[in-house]
């Protein structure tokens, strides 16, 4: 073989592994669109919990359904990327994921009043919670983000609450962020975009504590529990 | 011999006119007319920018609900009159040029027409204006000919999430001027405005970036019915508002835009 | 003039002008530094107007007092502004001018209840209101700036009022800073620094009127007048 | 309608248009990822140019082979393009567009040693030169670029030429290019892509100048021509 | 009781009409005079920014010595219409106002006016036009009145350090048309201009952020004498230049500026 | 030598004192990594403040333990800093410090009431208060930075105790803050972080009026005291 | 379990899988120290190629020797990554790959002058090639990155060997590059990284070109070879 | 005392020790300022080597009397500032002390054609070269990227000196250069200035190489040396 050939086989080779790559890629892409439209349909749903109380437990029904919907694309994700690439393509689903992490943390605290723990969580999506050999799993870090997204929200619904007329949620809310406020504080974060999110947190719970404050302070808290 | 006595002969050997430079002249004058339009679109843009800016304060400056009226009937004419006058040199100046090529030009100008005519619509019918409506009445039928301004969809929505901004403002001003009824329905609308773009999909850059801001500004009136309720000691009739609590006192900018 | 001589000389020139300029602004910051702190001191005075009714008096004649110094640094100032250059300098007292607008404006107020006129700061400030092509004057937009910090400093006061055991104070400043409101609306601002200030004013307003609300449910509004 | 419907309508409208907008974007995608490959095929076909002579004709015989796969893209293309809707989705065939108009008038200049006009090259393409309000055509800056592109290629075609022993294309390409130059310099461009581009004709042409001048100082000019 | 009818109640009493509201409208007409000023502005600085660079272009087109003398006739016509054109208009325009107050939007015009002004009378008389006398040519007497166009002496050296581009261009094109004394001059001219901003002293940061360009300019212009000299076989009269050598080939923007 | 050997002495030399460098960097950013997981950990303990009174001093006890962990890994920092060099390194412990400033003076005023000097942060890190020559101390800056952040965490803690019914404290914390507020306004400070941090005090002021205004307009105020 | 107590659990886990993850960035970062030094060390090393001809033999077997030590590095390396996590730490050690890609397709070509392969260039450093189930191994684009990194230098040393009166080796350069630029062809990049490196490709061609140009121009080209 | 008292003593000291900062502040801004103004008349001086042969001498000497000038500037400098906070100041003078080194270094090597060591710039200044006790010293960092910008410059001279006809001088600029080269290589530099600084340096190895081929290729190297 000319020194010409050989360098055409092996570029010929590695177009090949190009292609491959593009292909999952495009795989990937598809399906994290589809999924991704899902998790926009839920969060529109989810929106009602700010102007209806009635209508709460139908959404989180409604809900529940697009998490099964969302499943299923997951289950095709999980086929699509080769073992030990999680990492590799990671960067298509970790935004999409976060938002899960989210949706169902809010629609389990919006049912139960309980927290969704990392592998309630995964196991909603199908996926597993630990990092196992290469397989595809719920990194940590999205799901602690997706809590953090979970905060923001339940601040902005204690104050739709009270416009409601609900004086107890905020209550229920704020002993709730507390304690995951507590719970990260116990985290040594290095410098990143966790910590950072986490930082903003102080935000959520000053809100919080100012709500119930209004509403201690007017007498209008529920009498069976003191702050 | 040097390097500029040879470039010198091959210079002077040029033809002072051939079918190549004949072709440049084209090409020049192609490339200026094309120059020429952006810029007067851009002035046009320019002038329907700072109106419109002008007719949203014009609507905010009503404190009661009598002024109120006279104040819309104004900013109606004013913006019959940007429709007639640079929106329609706009449709004018593209009517044989491909719009999309000045797209960049006039889209500032457009999307504050947007929030002006959508603002000064839910003001007089607490109802919003469609695209398509905004659209139709950009039709311009002349004795000769007729004509449309093209207003992208783009443009309007862009305009519209600027919208929930002065919906934000209009609805704590209620507050103050006592019409708490007002502020309700201005609070439902930036939420429901919210919740549509929550919705969307493959949205470009530009919606995106003004995500945050909507969504500032549906805290700030979520913060203004919680006032109204727990603060002022009113029920929501279903729902409704009043005063930026403590937590959002650090952010004052509610505006978007340059102008 | 070979054309080396030429650029020698534009250059020579300009560098002459530079330097004509940063002596100019040394003397502006040297002065304005002064002018300043003087501000700060009338600030530090008239903060006994939240926690001491009696002493309010008192603290405007203090205040009267500093303007006069101002009123020397200004006429400095003045002399040391090229005429024709205000704009070029205005960054160097802009900050400062509001702050002395502000606290006119607030003196006035507490001494006869009524609006500062931009003719009366300014010539407290010893200077002209009108914006001519050449002269050192009191900027509209500074003036403005100075009447919403008023605002803000009242809406503060109105709380603090009521503290003090002051019912009547409130209703006083909820007729003021309506009307200033309303004034304000009158304006067409671009996005600028005074577009943001305007922004917070509605905030204001609404702190003052919860705080004539808290009044009157508790019908403790002075009988004279119905809020 | 009540405003909340209005709202879900204008929003559901939106959608609709975002997803077909989605949709034609997809498909001019797959179109170009095409015709961008034989775009490339075609430059690799014609780089033969630079180290054998005897090759060119057969090169060029190939590529126009190629343009006939190119301009069936093209129509693909103008099909799927909304008419009216060319410049939305201009940057998806932009860079190609370019790149196809150096690669057309290379040819055309290797067959018969003329400029190549925004027609011809149009017409190759299977599209209009014409810029109208609605249809698909060739953008005049596309042609443009595609220009100066061909300049580039040529002052590197002059070097090796030169290398090869032949030591009249030089020439040929001298005249060509500062024809070229000549035109080029007529135009009022603004700081964009073109611009930028055109900045570095000068440098071409002054590469082209020197081979033609190593070439004089030698007395290798070809005798019948007196550069 | 609730807050609205409590605030209703303060929004009902408030005068139509009163001296403080008087004082808003007198300063809303003096905003919105100097918004509209300050537009106008504007659109002029926009103006004279196209047209100056249009006529550097011109000045470039030029491939021979005769036809260099015709364009710059020619760009000697057009820079007096804009003398006596748009930029009239602003010194009538800032007669009675702090002209400082709007140079934010007249510097662009201003500047690229400079580079097209210098840039002609080098070409012309091979000297560069002071501030001093471009400043002379803006001044205006009218029957009534004169009136003086301010163009300030920053904008004068931000546009100065622009020409830095343009005959840098000239010098590398002169090499082309085969006129090697013309490259030499304007390298000359860089270098000189090069050195003159390195012993400015306290200059503002828009001048500084020039000043990478303009070192840029000076390395491109060397290295084309350079070429000239040891490709070119010839030899410097006193001193001359020639073509980009390659480590200068991954930077291909020579402009600076919007437009 | 010659010129090569003269150049690599040199440059060896460089490289020892650039390897010196970088191992104090390494140590100090050891150090600190420790120091500032305390900070945290004592953040943690001290927010049970916001929520139960009755576990304030135990929380002040282990505050006062954990200091004294601080204090050693200080005593370590001033080893390994070379004399000279306090401000070479000053960033990699600036942030830290200041929350340690924070943490200190709160304990202390939750203990005694009292403003914590600058002596006495000082002296809990075991370092200098003055800026003596050379040596590891405590910046002013930094220390007022704390102050600051006392001053917010204070305003948090006036409203979490009306919640929880104490309505004694924010009168506490009222006139502790406007005393500090008035020793701030003493200070002529430059256009810093500092004076930026500063300016934000209004807010955390402002926020503790209106808690004890909600007070005072409900008669909650104790009745010794009138604020 | 109280629900406080469940959070404890939950986030003393995720500090557990945190702490980890800390551990290995941390190993990982000292082991690429080292290599990255060797690495620099070798590139010091093979700098003699460019004057001094007879130097290059032995700058190679010094190179090989470091190339061992390089070896060792990334056996460590291979340990510490846990298998499947090869793209979540490969920033880590991307950059650092891609020289020792250049710099061992540097020796290699300078030994023997041919193209060091995908697998030789990886064995070298003692990592697969292939991209394994989850194992270490030398990523495509690494590889492809260093050999444009390669052509770069070669397209110096064509430049230098001339100063050094070698007119054989631009020659040898010249087919090698032009080879290479070939390969690079066939590939159908995607508009990332790579694919802007390559594109700068067309510099290094244009350079050696011109250096074969001037050679051929002056009758210096070795006779038995034709261009 | 009273509570109050105590915060006016403390902050009445924190105002005197801000008061002597600001005023070291004030005194050092003022020295650097005529001292950078020196630099830059010396940059303008030597700018004349690049267009005047014969003039260099003269302009080293100009420059040498300038340095005197600036060595009382630095002697004035290390006066005013304090023993031990040198790092706390040193970006008032960082910059222009860099533009010193050079400065000096190209005196030096025009004069003499040698490299200036740390301690010839540092005794020029009058200051020391070692980081002492507390001293005022030439910190390395600000030595070596003086030297990098002198070897930017030496980059230039060697284009302008061939433009004159001195062939030499670009043969002398490689040398010394190339050693610079070598020397900068065997540091192990962090991340920062320095290291962006110093990978900028092949730019100008790049150029001068090119000159020396250029020369090389024409036969105009002068005879003695063989690069
Ligand atoms: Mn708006
Ligand atoms: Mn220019």
């Amino acid at each position: 073989m000319s020194s010409r050939d050989i360098i055409n086989t092996i570029f010929g080779d590695f177009q090949k592994s190009l292609d491959e790559e593009q292909e999952i890629r495009e795989k990937i892409r598809n399906i994290c669109k589809d999924v991704d439209q899902v998790s926009r349909e839920i969060t529109t749903v989810l929106q009602v919990i700010h102007h209806d109380e009635s209508a709460i437990s139908a959404a989180c029904l409604t809900a529940r359904e697009l998490f099964e919907k969302a499943n299923i694309g997951y289950s095709k994700l999980k086929e699509v990327v080769p073992s030990g690439d999680y990492y590799k393509y990671h960067d298509h689903w970790r935004y999409m994921t976060q938002r899960y992490c989210y949706l169902i943390s809010l629609t389990i605290w919006l049912e139960k009043g309980i927290l969704a723990t990392h592998e309630t969580v995964a196991s909603v999506l199908g996926i597993s919670a630990e990092e196992l050999k290469n397989g595809f799993h719920l990194d940590i870090d999205d799901y602690l983000v997706g809590l953090l997204n979970l905060c923001t929200e339940l601040s902005r619904l204690a104050v739709n609450s009270v416009t409601r007329g609900d004086y107890n949620k905020p209550l229920q809310i704020s002993k709730f962020v507390m304690e995951l406020n507590a719970g990260f504080r116990l985290l040594n974060l290095k410098n990143d975009h966790l910590r950072k999110r986490f930082d903003a947190l102080k935000y959520d719970v000053k809100k919080i504590e100012e709500v119930v404050y209004d509403l201690s302070i007017r007498g209008l808290l529920p009498k069976t529990e003191t702050a | 011999k040097s390097l500029s006595s040879v470039a010198r002969e091959a210079a002077i050997s040029l033809p002072d006119d051939s079918p190549v430079l004949q072709m440049f002249k084209v090409a020049a004058q192609k490339l200026n007319d094309r120059q020429d339009r952006h810029e007067r679109l851009v002035k046009l843009s320019r002038d329907i920018t700072i109106e419109s800016k002008r007719i949203i304060f014009l609507l905010h400056s009503a404190i009661t609900i009598e002024s109120a009226e006279i104040k819309i009937n104004e900013a109606n004419e004013r913006l019959q009159k940007l429709i007639q006058g640079p929106i329609k040199s706009i449709g004018l100046e593209l009517e044989n040029s491909p719009a999309y090529l000045h797209s960049r030009a006039v889209t500032a100008g457009f999307q504050e027409f947007i929030e002006a005519r959508t603002f000064c619509s839910f003001l007089e019918k607490k109802l919003l204006i469609s695209w398509s409506e905004v659209q139709k009445e950009l039709e311009y039928v002349m004795e000769e000919k007729s004509v449309t301004t093209m207003l992208t969809q783009s443009d309007y929505m862009l305009g519209l999430a600027d919208l929930t901004g002065e919906l934000m403002r209009k609805a704590i001003n209620s507050i103050s001027s006592g019409d708490s009824n007002d502020c309700f329905e201005s609070c439902q609308a930036v939420k429901d405005l919210y919740t549509g773009y929550l919705g969307l999909f493959s949205i470009d850059r530009e919606l995106s970036r003004k995500m945050s801001t909507t969504r500032n500004n549906v805290f700030k009136v979520e913060s203004a019915v919680y006032a109204l309720k727990v603060r002022g000691g009113e029920a929501p009739p279903t729902l409704l508002l009043a005063a930026q609590p403590d937590w959002e006192r650090n952010n004052h900018s509610d505006d978007e835009g340059f102008f």
